[in-house]
């Protein structure tokens, strides 16, 4: 309640937080069928139509509106970015946390995994586990999960390793607390602030890379739209019908703006270094 | 002057008899050359040999070699040469991909330098055709006992390879020894722009002379520009939604015919293709090829899909998978969504699985889908092109997984027939019978395109997609 | 130097984890060499044929003799023979390489030289016009997608204004400078702008913190002038968070950037990998990836380096 | 004669117009040439925004002069209004005739350049000076602050000086160019009191000898009584009284001034010790804590096989006991292994050696769970900011494996209100308390469990004096009420007079002196004691010329199976023994 406030006082986050909601809002009518029409319906006498008052975006080569695959392709893109991020977060806080707690052996064995998975040129990465199952919603989550948990593993370790010097969790020890309450109460409840800033940003760069593997092919599979997959489909229709391009471009870089205005406002907003008056 | 050239996809490899990739045989046939080859209206005229006869029992196939002809190396281009040349392919180990159409071959000889003879085990009528093939391409026997085919380019075509840099360029200097004459440029320079906007692009801005595209979307861009001229040829591959009649319930003769008069063909052509194209049955080459009207159901209607679904049980309709490669050809996924939606009328719901070019070619040759979106390469021979999914013991039998004893007996038959007007009689009944049994639905053939700059002249565009004519073509100032 | 030691001798473990990870990865994707090569047709071929082929191509081992056979190889320099070019892996990745490494510097220095020049001046103006101004612009600048940069780029120019620099053919930098860089300059440009819109955010928000330091403030009171305050006693300061940006970013940049190299029809390192990785290319694709991840370490220890450097309270222990 | 500086109804406010905070509420003074004015006030006063008006580094912060005017005697006898001044008259200035040195020596300097570079800068600025004869001028400048080896120094970064040095070099650095006025912004409140003697000393030498005025803020008072002629109280951003120094002092008019003055612990050398002594006369009772022989090393390591050289000998050799009811205290410098025998004792660092025990309980090293607590130097770190009081407090129940029921909410309700918090605190987070009230959650949680031992690591170091002297009395409260053994550590000898029974005070991880505190303060026996002692400010001292002393302390890194010499104790009294030097 008190960080929705905030968001609210601060610019940047009232112009991102409400970017997002109405993204949400479009994902969310997209995913259950409010669409002005049926994003799958060919409507084969209106192929390639222009924007106009019945096809607000006009409509694509197969005569389907591209208002409702946007709004689809918008829910799309949004299941990807959110479960891979989701999972690289969670994944990533926990070797993290554990990294940093227990040091010595594992934290080497563990950082040298995540190098061995920075070390590895991220497209590739993605590439390969995308070739490997078959393209598709969930291996795209699970491509850009694998990409972004090292990464995520680095960002919380750094300050966990910080926090494990503080001077309360010097006090929980000598309490005698349990690790998983240090672990959970002391390390990973501070953790949030900055796991949230990642998290906006990396939702941001997960949008992007979407968009990159369905360029190349590999994400989100026809029928479905994604909004990546709508970029790829029309490049080589941009001079046909350019509406084809300009709307998802326009859709991708507005959500990723909102993501990363939500994300510097909330970095201002909780983290109490660039706090200023 | 050189002829600027650019192209998408790059050549895979220089083994002449190995590579099948249409990209790399739109490299090595300005390299190589077969014995024979076809022309524009796919009739069969002299390549490295001048002239050729079956003996009466069709059993003896005799070549004269072109006297003229000589490798880039400098040597002359003896029947020695030929006579390696077919060994290697017959040899297993080569793993050749042209062999299974040699299997007849029992012996040959060179009687002298510019005569071979083929003894055959029976009369073989598209023998001939399959030496036109660039896989058929004749090599020095020099080369082959040394083993560096495939590392050394050395042909006796219009062009030498200078330079190649795999998936960025290749640089092409005319042959000065070639028998053909002398060549209209004095080399080529292939760059592989791998973004087909980009090849138009440039284009547009003259650095390109000759492209050779892929991608309907952009090649229908290229009348719009004064400077620019495009080609179209009717090609022999034609793009097929494959059934797979192993699996239920495409087993259902009753389905498979359902599936293909719930097909709007010129809908698919038009849509995925921006009708580029033509609505073909199974047999893509003009000689041979039937009135599509005439075929089954090749006018959409529905109403008798559906009565045909309720026939087989299937008033529901079922769902079924279908795959595709990523972006080979292009239109393939556009493709599959439109089959999709029309299917979907009949209550066959199809989920689309998109898979990258190898992944597709392994589980497309495993056998291993309910429906398949393809683009097969054709032949101008009717058995060249079809023994092997529709002879009981064709080597990609798994592949159709359909063997049935009509087709079986008519494709026989049209192989030993040497006479072509009883040829076409047979291959006509044949392409019937293969459209009302739908073990596929036949969709169309597309163009094979390519741009030019207006100065560029003489190019022939050829319906196997050759550009064997560049050897002739000249720059204007 | 001992840290220095301490941080090479990591690298072999790291480089055994990369090339086992990539080794057996490539080998999962279903496909070879053989389909690869021949597509369809592959089906045409007999058993007999199929194994002489894989002889061919050295894939007729059990993976681990495979993988063995690659390991001991290295030692000796040799990451084995790509079959797409007929040539040592490592020859093809080094012709390739010089085009990366110099789309690479170029982009970042583009980046940079916009990116931390604009970030510095919106620090300067906290939050009044001039700051928003710049991190809009900075926001749209990394929230655009690459390719769309690149293609609109590449529309513009060559109907706009029917020019566009040599696609294709690659000049090297030191046969013709000039030629090499009009080809370099539009790729490095698209590479350039979401990365400086990266830089810019990043040393506006380094900025900021340190002009809130009490090092400035000391400045200010010796009566230094505003303009040296900040290039010469602030902006040093500025820098580490900066050089971790770039470092990760040129990290990634030294492993090809696939689609900007796709579109631009470069012949880079990033190009060259998915194409190896399409054509079952097992050694270029186990090289490459070694290789890239060689490089990735090796700009991440230079930018631990650079810290040491920038900052002397960094000490080069442990990380 | 005219004032250097004369400050007129000086208004500053913070941030942006209809938002806009004044801070400094019309404050007016004068300064005379050569002359030393005192700024003392709590924190947040006005004292820092004051002083940095008057060279306009205000503007920097965010902060801009309202209303007033500010007139500088500029060196060739113009007058110059600071308030008006253009961008480029001030920075002519800045340096060159108002010279400032902040509270904060570590990052005060830029750490990325070099100490020569840093002078040098000024040299170039103001004197146009390039080069070698930069170079040398800065190396003069490094010499006149007594840096020894100010040579080599020249190329050293910040980081590779101690805090004392680093202050030193910001004098250096302001007094470049000879500023006819200097701003001293709590210079010495980040350092040792041994070094804050030496830089006092240093301040008023070199004040003699170039005559400049200069304004000195504190919040002790007892280190404006060494340095000040006239003194300036300020509170709640109004000046509410100024005057001579021994006039406020001795007679002070307004009764924050009064205040200020009664709240401060002076140290009075023992005269003002706790009367409460428990080991007089009658057989002392069982120990509360008992340390032997405690010895914590921390390896160093170097090469490629991580391969020992060394230890640093954080704590060697420490050994006391403490009984129920009792405050040991700890003191001595930084660096000196009071920490670390705190940690070694809660079990957070494990010792090399040594026995502890607790209520005669032993307890191998390392083992936490002793009915022994701790309370913290900085109250804003020891508290987890995301949790509230209720969790907090309910912290160590919950690791002691009790459940958190009514009874233990009973007893959080009133260790909250002995500690002298609200009814609703329970609900509250730490953000939402002062550092006074975080310093007294932080007690009532150590006391959650019923310790016999409470283990306070400057706990009051970082409070407000006010505020300081109302948590002592709460400590002493509690002590007296729950019989606490208390492990005081400090290095505040004001602060240890008020509240330790006994004394124990370390020297490179040694006890070189312990005993009674009345004992060691008013008569110390090592010369180490004897130096901290008498490096204490007080306002007694008034004007005090403080001795120059610019020895190091010892380094505790020794090569590996080092093992110090048996200590032998000199007995001086009842309860009083020393160390006996090498
Ligand atoms: N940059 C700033 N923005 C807003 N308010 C500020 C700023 N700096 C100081 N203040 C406010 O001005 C008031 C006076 O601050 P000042 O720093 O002068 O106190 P002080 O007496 O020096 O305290 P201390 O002893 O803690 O240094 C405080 O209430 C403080 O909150
Ligand atoms: N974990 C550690 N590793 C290495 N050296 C340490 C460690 N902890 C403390 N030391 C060293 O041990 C010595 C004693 O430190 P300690 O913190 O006990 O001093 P202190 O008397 O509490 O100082 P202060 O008054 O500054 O708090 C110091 O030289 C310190 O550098
Ligand atoms: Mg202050
Ligand atoms: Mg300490």
């Amino acid at each position: 309640m008190r960080i929705l406030k905030s968001i609210f006082a601060h610019p940047s986050g009232r112009i991102g937080g409400a970017i997002v909601l109405v993204y949400l809002v479009i994902a969310l009518c997209g995913a259950f069928g409010l669409t002005p029409h049926d994003p799958l319906m060919q409507y084969r006498i209106d192929r390639l139509h222009g924007p106009s008052a019945s096809y607000w975006m006009g409509t694509d080569l197969f005569g389907r509106d591209v208002l409702s695959r946007l709004m689809q392709g918008v829910g799309q893109s949004f299941t990807v970015a959110f479960f891979s991020v989701a999972s690289a977060t969670i994944v990533g806080t926990v070797l993290g946390l554990t990294a940093a707690w227990y040091g010595k052996r594992w934290d080497t064995v563990l950082m040298r995994l995540m190098d061995v998975l920075l070390a590895f040129p991220a497209i590739l990465l993605a590439l390969l586990v995308v070739t490997i199952v078959g393209p598709g919603t969930w291996t795209s989550v699970a491509a850009i999960g694998i990409v972004y948990t090292p990464i995520f593993t680095r960002v919380v370790r750094g300050p966990a390793l910080s926090l494990k010097t503080r001077d309360f969790v010097d006090a929980a020890r000598t309490f005698g607390s349990s690790r998983t309450y240090i672990l959970t109460r002391h390390l990973l409840l501070n953790l949030v602030a900055p796991l949230t800033v990642q998290v906006t940003l990396a939702l941001a760069w997960a949008l992007l890379t979407e968009a990159g593997l369905s360029f190349l092919g590999l994400g989100t599979q026809p029928p479905a739209a994604s909004l990546g997959l709508m970029l790829s489909d029309s490049r080589n229709l941009m001079e046909q019908a350019p509406w084809l391009l300009a709307f998802p471009a326009l859709a991708i870089m507005l959500s990723i703006l909102g993501f990363n205005l939500l994300g510097d406002a909330l970095r201002d907003i909780l983290d109490p270094k660039t706090r200023r008056a | 002057a050189t002829l600027r050239m650019a192209w998408a996809q790059d050549a895979t490899g220089l083994d002449p008899h190995k590579q099948t990739a249409f990209s790399s045989l739109r490299l090595l046939e300005l390299i190589y050359e077969p014995l024979v080859r076809l022309d524009a209206d796919l009739k069969i005229v002299p390549g490295i040999a001048q002239s050729w006869e079956f003996s009466a029992d069709g059993k003896e196939l005799t070549f004269k070699l072109d006297p003229k002809a000589k490798f880039q190396n400098g040597d002359a281009v003896t029947s020695a040469d030929v006579k390696a040349s077919f060994e290697r392919i017959l040899d297993e180990q080569t793993g050749a991909a042209n062999r299974a159409n040699y299997l007849s071959i029992e012996g040959i000889e060179a009687p002298d330098a510019g005569t071979v003879v083929f003894k055959l085990k029976q009369p073989d009528a598209p023998i001939l055709t399959a030496m036109t093939d660039t896989n058929s391409s004749i090599v020095p026997a020099s080369e082959i006992a040394a083993g560096t085919i495939g590392t050394k380019a050395v042909g006796s075509g219009p062009f030498k390879l200078e330079r190649w840099d795999p998936n960025s360029k290749e640089v092409l200097v005319a042959n000065k020894d070639w028998a053909g004459g002398p060549t209209g440029v004095e080399g080529i320079e292939i760059s592989v722009l791998p973004d087909e906007s980009a090849i138009l692009a440039a284009m547009r801005t003259g650095q390109v002379d000759f492209a050779l595209l892929n991608d309907p979307l952009i090649a229908t861009l290229v009348p719009n520009e004064a400077k620019l001229q495009l080609n179209r040829a009717p090609v022999l591959a034609y793009h097929v939604l494959q059934l797979n009649p192993a699996r239920k319930p495409m087993n259902e003769l009753a389905v498979r015919q359902a599936i293909s008069c719930a097909v709007d063909r010129q809908a698919v052509l038009d849509t995925a293709s921006l009708g580029e194209g033509k609505v073909t049955g199974p047999l893509t080459m003009p000689v041979y090829a039937s009135d599509p009207d005439s075929l089954f159901c090749y006018k959409r209607d529905v109403e008798k899909a559906k009565k045909l679904m309720a026939d087989a049980g299937f008033a529901d309709g079922f769902t079924a998978t279908v795959i595709a490669a990523t972006g080979e050809p292009p239109t393939a996924a556009s493709e599959a969504q439109v089959l999709q939606s029309q299917l979907a009328e009949i209550g066959v719901k199809l989920d689309i699985k998109m898979m990258e070019l190898n992944v597709y070619v392994d589980t497309w040759l495993k056998g291993d889908f309910d429906m398949a979106v393809a683009l097969n390469g054709g032949r101008p021979d009717p058995y060249t092109m079809y023994n092997r999914y529709w002879t009981k013991n064709g080597n990609l039998q798994q592949v159709s997984n359909f063997a049935d004893d009509t087709l079986d007996t008519l494709l026989q038959q049209g192989r030993a027939e040497t006479d072509p007007d009883k040829r076409k009689v047979i291959f006509a009944d044949f392409e019937k019978q293969l459209a009302e049994k739908s073990p596929w639905v036949w969709l169309y053939t597309s163009y094979g395109y390519t741009a030019q700059q207006k100065n560029v002249q003489g190019f022939v565009p050829m319906p196997t997609g050759s550009l064997y004519s560049l050897g002739k073509v000249t720059l204007q100032q | 130097m001992n840290y220095l030691i301490r941080r090479l001798a990591a690298f072999p473990l790291v480089l055994i984890g990369v090339s086992v990870v990539v080794f057996v990865a490539i080998r999962l994707v279903p496909g070879d060499s053989i389909t690869a090569m021949l597509g369809t047709e592959a089906g045409l071929l007999t058993p007999q044929q199929r194994q002489s082929l894989a002889t061919y191509f050295g894939i007729d081992q059990p993976w681990i003799v495979q993988y063995w056979r690659w390991f001991t190889g290295l030692f000796s320099g040799d990451l084995g023979i790509s079959v797409t070019y007929g040539k040592p892996v490592l020859t093809v990745i080094l012709e390739r390489f010089p085009l990366t490494l110099e789309l690479a510097l170029l982009s970042m220095l583009i980046a940079l030289a916009i990116g931390v020049p604009a970030g510095v001046y919106a620090a300067t103006r906290n939050e009044r016009p001039a700051d928003l101004g710049v991190r809009i612009v900075a926001m749209i600048g990394q929230s655009t997608p690459s390719f769309v940069v690149g293609l609109i780029l590449i529309y513009l120019l060559s109907v706009g204004f029917g020019v566009l620099p040599t696609m294709g053919a690659f000049t090297p930098l030191w046969q013709d400078p000039l030629q090499n860089l009009s080809q370099m300059i539009l790729p490095a440009f698209t590479l350039g702008c979401a990365f400086a819109a990266s830089v810019t955010r990043v040393s506006r928000s380094a900025m900021l913190d340190v002009l809130s330091d009490d090092y400035v403030r000391t400045a200010r009171a010796k009566g230094v002038p505003e303009r040296k305050v900040i290039w010469r006693h602030a902006l040093p300061n500025a820098l580490v968070p900066v050089v971790t940006l770039s470092g990760i970013e040129f990290g990634y940049l030294l492993g090809g950037a696939v689609i900007v190299e796709q579109i631009f029809a470069l012949p880079g390192l990033g190009r060259m990998v998915l194409e190896a990785i399409l054509q079952r290319d097992y050694a270029l694709v186990q090289g490459a990836v070694l290789f890239i991840a060689f490089n990735f370490m090796i700009v991440n220890l230079l930018v631990d380096l650079a810290y040491a450097v920038l900052d002397p309270r960094i000490r080069l222990e442990g990380r | 004669m005219k004032p250097i500086l004369s400050v007129r109804d000086l208004r500053v406010s913070f941030g942006r117009a209809p938002n806009a905070k004044e801070v400094v509420h019309g404050v007016s003074f004068d300064l005379g040439v050569g002359e030393v004015l005192a700024i003392v006030g709590e924190s947040g006063s006005g004292k820092s925004v004051t002083a940095l008006s008057t060279n306009r580094l205000i503007d920097y912060a965010g902060g801009r002069i309202a209303s007033g005017s500010i007139e500088l005697l500029r060196a060739d006898g113009s007058v110059a209004d600071i308030t008006t001044a253009s961008a480029q008259e001030l920075t002519k200035i800045r340096g060159a005739e108002i010279g400032v040195i902040f509270q904060e020596p570590m990052t005060s300097l830029n750490p990325v350049l070099t100490i020569g570079a840093q002078i040098e800068e000024a040299f170039r600025l103001h004197r146009g000076l390039t080069g070698k004869q930069a170079k040398a001028a800065a190396r003069e400048a490094l010499e006149r602050v007594r840096i020894p080896d100010a040579e080599r120094r020249l190329s050293a970064t910040p980081d590779q000086l101690s805090g004392g040095m680093l202050q030193r070099v910001m004098i250096a650095m302001a007094l470049a160019c000879n500023p006819r006025l200097l701003i001293a912004d709590e210079p010495t409140t980040a350092l040792d009191v041994t070094v804050q003697a030496q830089i006092m000393a240093l301040l008023s030498e070199l004040r003699r000898e170039t005559g400049m005025s200069m304004i000195f803020i504190s919040h002790d008072i007892g280190l404006v009584a060494g340095i000040a002629d006239r003194v300036m109280v300020m509170q709640d951003g109004r000046a509410v009284e100024q005057g001579k120094l021994g006039q406020i002092l001795d007679d002070p008019q307004h009764s924050y001034t009064r205040h200020l003055l009664h709240a401060v612990p002076h140290f009075s050398a023992g005269e003002a010790v706790r009367a409460d002594a428990k080991r007089a006369g009658e057989a002392p009772a069982k120990p509360a804590l008992a340390v032997d022989d405690l010895v914590v090393r921390f390896p160093l390591k170097r090469g490629w096989l991580s391969r020992p050289f060394g230890a640093v000998h954080a704590v060697d050799g420490v050994g006391f006991d403490l009984l129920p009811g009792e405050t040991l205290a700890i003191v001595g410098e930084s660096g000196s292994g009071k920490s670390t025998t705190a940690r070694a004792v809660l079990g957070l660092v494990s010792p090399t050696r040594g026995a502890f025990a607790v209520d005669e309980r032993t307890a191998s090293p390392g083992q936490s769970r002793l009915p022994v607590q701790m309370v913290f130097q900085n109250p804003y770190a020891s508290l987890n900011p995301r949790l509230n009081v209720e969790q907090i407090l309910a912290e160590p129940v919950i690791a002691a494996g009790q459940r958190v029921d009514a009874t233990v909410l009973v007893r959080m309700r009133k260790l909250l209100k002995q500690v002298g918090l609200p009814e609703d605190s329970l609900s509250r987070y730490p953000h939402q308390f002062s550092g006074g009230q975080r310093q007294r959650l932080c007690i009532a949680r150590a006391l959650m469990l019923n310790p016999s031992v409470v283990v306070l690591d400057e706990a009051v170091s970082a409070l407000d004096v006010s505020v300081q002297a109302r948590v002592l009395e709460l400590l002493v409260d509690l002590q007296r009420e729950y019989g606490l053994a208390y492990l005081f550590i400090s290095h505040d000898m004001a602060v240890v007079e008020r509240i330790a029974h006994r004394v124990a005070v370390m020297f490179a991880g040694q006890i070189v002196e312990i005993g009674d505190a009345k004992s060691v303060l008013s008569n110390p026996q090592h010369p180490y004691t004897k130096k901290l002692i008498s490096a204490v400010p007080t306002i007694e001292r008034r004007n005090q010329r403080f001795e120059l002393d610019t020895r190091q302390v010892p380094s505790l890194v020794r090569p590996i199976g080092f093992e110090p010499p048996a200590a032998r104790w000199l007995e001086r009294g009842d309860d009083h023994k020393v160390r006996a030097e090498a």
